[in-house]
């Protein structure tokens, strides 16, 4: 067997460290931000039966971040009787969107075509919000399924853009600026938006501003929902792995300056 | 459980074994991981480029300024051979030449211009007490391109500047580094979640 | 001879782009469009045609030359199986195309990406040494950073978020600010080489 | 709530020449100007050489280093970037260094991309680097290859080449992603010297921490010039310092004019 190098240790302290705490399975009680509370209240402020469109605007490698803030949302959503109309503007977020919708609407027992609906991925994004904005059926004119856009009584009820109660773009990139910046500024429809921790301080202008209602964003921000929905999931099971995490990387950097601190006064006597 | 999620897991299991070090089993799964990526690239091109940007608009719809397009980029299969492989210069050259065009505007705009006038703060606050945050930006901002300076070898006062400037550039690394860690353990947390829930059923 | 036209086409749609940012006009606006997503999109997607023949022939030579066979003959596979599992049962919610996406390709791609959280441990292990006045900065302004988001907020010290978000909107984003500024110059003085044709590398050009 | 202006794209103008664009459009062709006329003037035979930059010592050390130990080396882009993009011209620049010294030094010379649009240009750029030093029968076309568009699985086939090819030099520099890391790790634990440069610059900070020499930013742009000696190249380095005097002049101006006429604006862009 080959010797086992510092890096070895380090990538088995790492998973000890994750999957531990994970092991656990304890769900740290935790303060809400204003910002989650602000969202929470947004979309429960939107009457029963409003249909919203949510728009899956990352690619499948932000899953870990993006599913469990998907599932809060849509968990939600569906449980207030929310009807939820999908679609991608990035290709890989087509087939998670699609599977996300099914898993949480069958929790809820909703029928796709009546309780929920998912229209597919269009290229070319920008083109795609303004084309929403003049005909929803102009621009997919069949669902993802393939089945003609009249054929599902939820979309006959929408024509346009601002026939939607809101816009929720989930995303991992700057796709939530060009909902902003066409969507609300041409056709007048409300933006919120669920993304990747990264992105916050990119977003947080738009929040200030109004232009957008509201974010959450990260898994720490999923931790957040899930509480205020009283419902657990992958996000508060993340955190304490996600704050142990953090403290082992401390310890490894703290480690690393002892090891360089011991050698290097050993040389200097030697 | 459903044969997907076997697949998945123990594919996601085969990829974390190079983290011991490179065997066959990672080997296996990388070759798998690239050709299935390659081809799904050239369905994906295929449908939203091919079919929708260019056949059927110029076939079935008859806009014929699509001509163009096609014939450059049926230019680059020009690459199939030595000889022939000239031809695919001009498709490259219309790619690389309208970039530059764009990029030129794009630089200078919101690169250049909208950098420095978006460092632009007075001196003095309202309360008549300097401005000691706009004047760390002020000097962080001139002391990083003074060490972007490349027409001097940086000694004297350029030196000194130059030296402030890579403590800025360092607080910069630090700061990005720490930050990024937060999402980088995430994705691990996340395959963590589907191993143990989905793939073991060890949490729920 | 067809470097020369390579490069007059070249300066030709340089000029062309470069005006058209100027322009408010609706003709204008459409020609930009039409280049940026007709034109790019499908000489890229032509290329991705080449770089697919390409990638068959250097994994059949390795197979012809009996080196690594079953891995090539994988990577083969894969590839060919989604252009067939595509055409014979299309691209849509339950097809075997999408399940090999979501099954093979997808959990990969994260697991991949996954690595990056081990990756990070050896380099802090490693990289983040006091051996001098700037690494010490790097250290100290990380750990800092790190520190600031590794508890619950009620017990995050508050001045430890403060110094932490002073040290990410001031001295960080000046350096930021003139990297960017420095990237710029460069990218520009580039394309403007590029645009006149006094920047030639790309065609394998001599100097 | 105040309402939310329009946005730029509806207000805007729809003449021919949007007046509002101007002063961009003056500063762009004063700056050609400047790189043209400077360089005009450095084929006179006005020359200039730029402060060193330690990265780009090393380069030669490191292909040197490769062919002594009988290893490749690897030059990859990174997966962020496109044909396009500045930046990847000035890697291509750099590559075409570096693919003249492997071609004397008779080492191998690998090169992964994940866009077959830079892989058909940096195939032109080796092979007339090859022609050039007089080794035209070294260079092989499938060492400059595609490994799919895809991040990861861009990021786990340089993975697998690095670990298997075991090159002593590897050069990073391009646009990278996430896949950064990944590669700047791997690449340590096969022992290579690494050398990067990016203009991303969330991932600065990794290359930072696990490589060898970073070139920051600028100076990737900056170091074909030095390596080459190109005329044109130098010529704009210059007037990349230039420009960058009057925006710092610009800057101080503007600072203190706000201080003393807060509701000035003449400064915006």
């Amino acid at each position: 067997m080959k010797k086992l190098e510092s890096r070895h240790w380090a990538f088995l302290g790492l998973a000890i460290v994750v999957i531990g705490t994970m092991l656990l399975n304890l769900e740290p009680d935790l303060d809400v931000s204003p910002d989650t509370i602000r969202m929470h209240a947004f979309i429960d402020s939107l009457p029963a039966g409003s249909i919203i469109l949510v728009s899956f605007d990352h690619e499948a490698s932000a899953l870990p971040e993006i599913k469990p803030l998907a599932t809060a949302f849509l968990r939600h959503a569906f449980g207030k009787g929310l009807r939820p109309v999908g679609i991608a503007l990035m290709a890989e977020g087509t087939a998670v969107g699609y599977r996300l919708m099914e898993q949480v609407a069958a929790e809820y027992h909703k029928q796709y075509g009546i309780d929920y609906a998912f229209l597919g991925y269009q290229p070319q994004y920008i083109a795609a919000i303004l084309s929403l904005g003049e005909s929803v059926k102009q621009t997919f004119p069949r669902d993802y399924v393939g089945h003609p856009y009249d054929s599902l009584p939820l979309l006959r009820e929408v024509h346009k853009l601002s026939d939607f109660g809101a816009v929720i773009s989930i995303a991992d990139g700057n796709m939530v600026t060009h909902w902003v910046e066409y969507g609300r500024a041409r056709f007048n429809v409300t933006v919120a938006a669920f993304v990747t921790a990264v992105m916050v301080t990119s977003y947080d202008p738009y929040v200030s501003s109004g232009q957008l209602r509201a974010m959450v964003g990260g898994l720490r921000g999923a931790a957040e929902y899930e509480k205020l929905i009283g419902i657990g999931g992958a996000g508060r099971r993340g955190m304490l792995a996600q704050a142990a995490s953090h403290l082992y990387v401390l310890a490894l950097i703290l480690v690393g300056n002892v090891i360089y601190f011991t050698t290097r006064s050993r040389k200097g006597r030697g | 459980m459903d044969f997907g999620t076997i697949i998945a897991g123990l594919l996601t299991l085969a990829i974390l074994t190079f983290l011991y070090r490179d065997n066959p089993i990672y080997k296996l799964a990388e070759y798998l991981l690239v050709g299935v990526a390659v081809g799904y690239a050239l369905v994906i091109a295929w449908k939203s480029a091919m079919v929708d940007l260019l056949f059927t608009p110029l076939f079935g719809q008859g806009d014929w300024s699509l001509l163009l397009p096609l014939i450059l980029g049926l230019m680059m299969f020009g690459r199939f051979h030595a000889r022939t492989s000239f031809i695919s210069r001009v498709p490259l050259a219309v790619l690389i030449g309208s970039g530059a065009g764009a990029a030129v505007p794009a630089m200078l705009g919101p690169r250049i211009l909208t950098q420095v006038s978006g460092s632009v703060t007075p001196l003095v606050g309202t309360d008549g007490l300097p401005n000691w945050s706009g004047l760390i930006v002020i000097v962080g901002v001139l002391s990083t391109l003074a060490y972007f300076f490349f027409s001097r070898e940086h000694r004297g006062s350029l030196g000194v500047a130059s030296k402030v400037g890579t403590w800025f550039l360092m607080i910069f690394f630090g700061t990005t580094f720490g930050y990024t860690v937060m999402s980088r353990m995430s994705t691990f947390i996340g395959r963590a979640e589907f191993l143990l829930t989905d793939f073991l059923h060890l949490t729920r | 001879m067809s470097r020369r036209v390579a490069q007059i086409v070249c300066a030709v749609f340089g000029v062309l782009m470069f005006l058209l940012f100027f322009s408010g006009h609706p003709t204008a606006k459409a020609i930009t469009l039409a280049i940026t997503t007709q034109y790019w999109q499908v000489i890229a997607a032509f290329a991705l045609i080449v770089g697919a023949v390409s990638f068959v022939r250097v994994n059949v030579k390795a197979i012809q030359r009996r080196q690594d066979i079953p891995f090539r003959a994988i990577g083969l596979l894969g590839m060919i199986s989604m252009p067939v599992l595509a055409i014979g049962w299309g691209i849509g919610g339950s097809s075997p195309f999408l399940w090999v996406f979501e099954n093979i390709q997808a959990p990969m791609q994260s697991t991949v990406f996954a690595l990056l959280a081990f990756f990070v441990a050896s380099a802090s292990l490693r990289g983040f040494r006091a051996r001098s006045i700037p690494a010490a900065i790097l250290l100290v302004s990380a750990v800092v950073m790190l520190l600031s988001r590794s508890w619950f907020e009620s017990t995050t010290s508050s001045f430890l978020l403060t110094a932490s978000d002073w040290l990410r909107n001031y001295p960080s984003m000046a350096a930021r600010r003139a990297i960017l500024i420095g990237i710029g110059l460069g990218s520009l003085t580039t394309s403007l080489r590029l645009i006149v044709g006094i920047e030639r590398t790309w065609l394998g050009g001599s100097r | 709530m105040p309402p939310v202006p329009p946005i730029a794209i509806i207000a805007e103008s729809e003449k021919w020449f949007d007046a509002s664009k101007l002063p961009l459009f003056v500063i762009a062709i004063v700056v050609l100007g400047v790189v043209v006329l400077l360089w005009l003037m450095s084929r006179r035979g006005s020359s200039f050489t730029p402060r060193q930059i330690p990265g780009l010592k090393a380069v030669e050390d490191a292909i040197g280093r490769a062919t002594e130990m009988a290893r490749p080396v690897l030059y990859t882009p990174g997966w962020g970037g496109d044909i396009q993009r500045p930046t990847t011209i000035a890697s291509m620049n750099i590559l075409s260094q570096v693919a003249e010294k492997t071609a004397q030094y008779d080492c191998t010379l690998i090169y992964p991309t994940h866009d077959p649009v830079i892989q058909s240009v940096a195939q032109e750029v080796v092979s007339e680097s090859y022609a050039r030093s007089g080794f035209a029968d070294r260079y092989r076309q499938e060492d400059v290859r595609y490994v799919s568009s895809s991040q990861f699985g861009y990021a786990a086939a340089v993975e697998g080449i690095i670990t298997r090819t075991q090159p002593a030099a590897i050069f990073l520099l391009g646009t990278f992603e996430a896949e950064s890391l990944i590669l700047a790790e791997t690449g340590n634990t096969v022992g290579a010297i690494q050398i990067a440069g990016t203009d991303s610059t969330i991932q600065l900070a990794f290359f930072i921490v696990a490589c060898d020499y970073t070139l920051i930013g600028e100076e990737l742009f900056v170091a074909s010039g030095y390596l080459s000696g190109d005329k044109a190249i130098l010529a704009s380095v210059r007037a990349q310092d230039m420009l960058k005097i009057a925006l710092a002049a610009f800057l101080l101006i503007a600072m203190v004019w706000v201080t003393f006429a807060p509701n000035s604006g003449w400064w915006k862009f």
